[in-house]
């Protein structure tokens, strides 16, 4: 299984696409999570991650291990944004390749799922209102 | 090495860093001690640390040669 | 919920991602299903897909139907391409926004496995080995 | 409007499209008719019929005015 694992500021679907384009792959799953404009009724001005990166990357290696030992990917991206980001902009973006679609669901959504619990990125939010 | 401070745990101890304190050689005396001296990390659901960059239990033993972590509730994604 | 329903000579991503694209979500899933240079173990030059294109769109707008009353989905892309189509090009992008990630997989996948069942489209697969 | 056909059924029958053939009025009788002119549409896993632009059943009613397909097992994606 190839893997790219990326933090930074600004990151793109389109690096992940490219990443996990294999003619040998028939099945791509792709999850994207974008800045809304809103969380629980509030306004959102901006949201600031914040990331433990030394430790977020071991973290996001352990996950792609994972994947690798419990189904057959063939590519797995990993890419998270840092630093002040607004609504509509991507703030991290999974994207799985494989020749049966059926796991590459359920590897992105693993994967999602386990960076959410276990990768020590922080969002701080920004409201409208001004309150924390 | 030190003891890094991150999110909301950064925020209540007003530091990103300090030093290990005296006395303390493992995880769950310093999370006893992070309790005591800031007692409002006892609010977060979860405070987690991590020594040289891996999630600790609190048996672990430390010491100043390590790079430690506090680790609050994760919210990336 | 919103719906784009195409079925054309060339897709991409993009045009998906672009639709789906909603501050107010917070999640995308996307599938893409591009050519295998080989299938069952032998070698792909080209797929050719025919369509029953005034059914097909009928039947895609069946299954956005259901996507509807069964999840909270706000944005639903399903794009299918025609004709020739080379090892590496995409056949089908299904991209679901949702304010829920969960449900987003759930939606994406129904909405793939049900094309793949329903949706009168046809494959011929052309073999490096000239065979049928 | 006549018969379309499609896929493997196209090629099995020579043609995309045919007249309906008289004295048949459902789907039922649709299908045995074209399994007895190509027996090989027999060997397809399935074969549906398609009237006005939606799956029907056996005993749904046909006639010339409507457009009837060949549905041999889909493999778009």
């Amino acid at each position: 299984m190839d893997v790219l694992i990326s933090i930074k500021e600004t990151i793109t679907v389109q690096e992940a696409l490219d990443f996990i384009q294999s003619p040998e792959c028939g099945g791509e799953v792709i999850f994207t999570g974008t800045i809304r404009n809103h969380t629980k009724g509030r306004g959102v001005v901006k949201l600031f991650y914040e990331c433990y990166e030394a430790m977020a990357i071991s973290e996001m290696h352990k996950i792609a291990d994972h994947v690798k030992a419990q189904w057959d990917i063939k590519k797995l991206a990993m890419l998270h944004a840092t630093g002040d980001k607004y609504p509509g902009d991507i703030a991290v973006v999974i994207a799985v390749a494989s020749a049966h679609r059926g796991i590459a669901f359920d590897a992105c959504e693993y994967t999602i799922d386990t960076l959410k619990e276990t990768v020590p990125i922080w969002k701080k939010e920004f409201f409208e209102d001004g309150r924390d | 090495m030190g003891i890094l401070l991150f999110g909301v745990a950064k925020d209540i101890a007003g530091t990103p860093k300090m030093d290990l304190p005296e006395h303390i050689s493992d995880v769950g005396a310093l999370k006893q001690w992070l309790y005591n001296h800031y007692p409002a990390l006892m609010q977060l659901s979860s405070m987690m640390i991590a020594v040289n960059r891996s999630y600790a239990t609190d048996g672990q033993a430390i010491t100043a040669a390590d790079e430690i972590a506090v680790i609050p509730p994760v919210s990336g994604g």
